[in-house]
């Protein structure tokens, strides 16, 4: 009974916008999927929007932690876009990280931060002589 | 509608019902005139004190009720379920303490999340949580 | 040149305020004197009112993180009120967690949070049959 | 004003000053009309980045001026110290590495909270970190 969430893609971006109340079996469907698809596609950045979400718990929490995780195992960021302040509150209140993942307003605000990333990376990669 | 008794009840015996729990606890709130963060947080609380009613106690029921304290009003869900109980409860109520593979913050975390955070629970008898929120 | 934070009892609850942008040695000022009078006070409870606070970077987070589990060893609870949801949206991406605190939206919330807390763990007790 | 350029480079020698760098940054954020998260997200990172030349740098300076792409107008924040530098980059951006007793957020939550970051650093020259911000 699992709704499955589509994952699209944008040039080198994958998008996975939650639209609906998910089950943990669709949670878990959804994390093993862009997973696998971090890993075939090459992505170099995951977007992941929460526009339409209402509440993260400890378990889409976790799952937002582990895309991130493998993404940037395989050097893919991962943006997470639309979350709401009351979200947010509730976030640090339940005392919950989300693994460090980055934050955008909207689906195009994230869409530009990993395109200005990329841009950054290629020139950083030359400029970070360390 | 959401007022009548029937609806303020929701069995817990699959993940639907954990969504279900979450969407009946979420219009109760709005009729109660919570606030979008004090909505947010008790449908928080809901979703992980739900998981854990199926997971750990291997299913159960919610109860939704209204509840008043002089001229304030309030939502109070109790979580009840017959599994195995919660043997030390101090350490289940520890932040990061899980039995399983979960983060360990659905007791601590959804504790502080609500108002009111009561546990009855021992081992072999089954755990009963409830909790309550206010509306300011 | 620290400006030392005032730290009021207010019945069985500590309040402090920040009300300016405190620097480094100030919050460790502010952590010491705190921790020293959740010790001495036995006060069940700690407000940190953050209303006026426009960041919390990492070292203000460990600072409150900090004071938390000092209240909690000691049974206290800590709450922290008026954080600005700009400032809860910046804590999840910097990847900060206030180490399971509560919040409330504002001092009148927090200091009846407490109360209830209380009322609760002295009801609590006899009910927690396990 | 804020807007001379003589106000817009703070010395980074005390705790002080790591507060009058946040305060500058705020001033030139609001200037530049960043919205109110993203001012507060980029005053993080300019308190995160002081207090790292202060502390593991040994002192330094910060540097803020506007920045123009196409009709883009963004805040460009750089620090500079002649400190050890960073022997290991990668390992320093990474989330909770620290080689102190910090909590190793301030590289890696920083970079997060702006648009773009920019590190320059070798055993023993320095280091030197310019992040950007820009106005939507
Ligand atoms: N309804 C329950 N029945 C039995 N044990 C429970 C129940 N709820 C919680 N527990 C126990 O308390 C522990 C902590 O719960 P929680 O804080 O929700 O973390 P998590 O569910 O992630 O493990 C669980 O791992 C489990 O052992
Ligand atoms: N300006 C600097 N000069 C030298 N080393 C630095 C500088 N900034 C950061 N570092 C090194 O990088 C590590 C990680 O930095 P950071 O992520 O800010 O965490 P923290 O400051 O909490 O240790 C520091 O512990 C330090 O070893």
């Amino acid at each position: 009974m699992s709704d499955r969430i589509p994952i699209l893609r944008i040039g080198d971006v994958l998008l996975a916008s939650i639209q609906t109340d998910l089950d943990d079996e669709a949670v878990m469907a959804l994390q093993d999927e862009l997973g696998n698809r971090i890993v075939e596609s090459g992505a170099h950045g995951v977007v992941i929007d929460i526009t339409a979400v209402e509440i993260v718990d400890s378990f889409v929490g976790r799952m937002i932690a582990t895309i991130a995780t493998v993404a940037r195992m395989l050097d893919a960021e991962t943006v997470v876009v639309g979350m709401r302040p009351a979200v947010a509150i509730t976030l640090v209140e339940l005392g919950l990280s989300l693994g460090g993942v980055r934050t955008a307003l909207n689906l195009e605000m994230g869409l530009r931060a990993l395109e200005r990333l990329r841009a950054g990376r290629d020139a950083g990669a030359e400029q970070e002589r360390g | 509608m959401s007022s009548d008794t029937a609806s303020r009840t929701q069995t817990i015996t699959s993940n639907d019902d954990v969504v279900r729990a979450r969407q009946l606890v979420r219009n109760l709130a709005q009729e109660c005139r919570l606030s979008l963060v004090d909505q947010t947080k008790l449908v928080t609380a809901v979703s992980e004190l739900a998981r854990n009613t199926l997971i750990h106690g291997g299913g159960g029921t919610m109860a939704a009720d209204f509840t008043q304290e002089g001229a304030r009003r309030g939502l109070r869900v109790r979580f009840e379920d017959s599994g195995p109980g919660i043997p030390d409860l101090q350490q289940a109520l520890t932040d990061g303490w899980t039995s399983g593979d979960g983060l360990g913050l659905g007791l601590s975390g959804s504790r502080r999340l609500v108002d009111h955070f009561d546990i009855v629970t021992a081992p072999g008898e089954g755990t009963t949580v409830t909790i309550t929120k206010w509306a300011r």
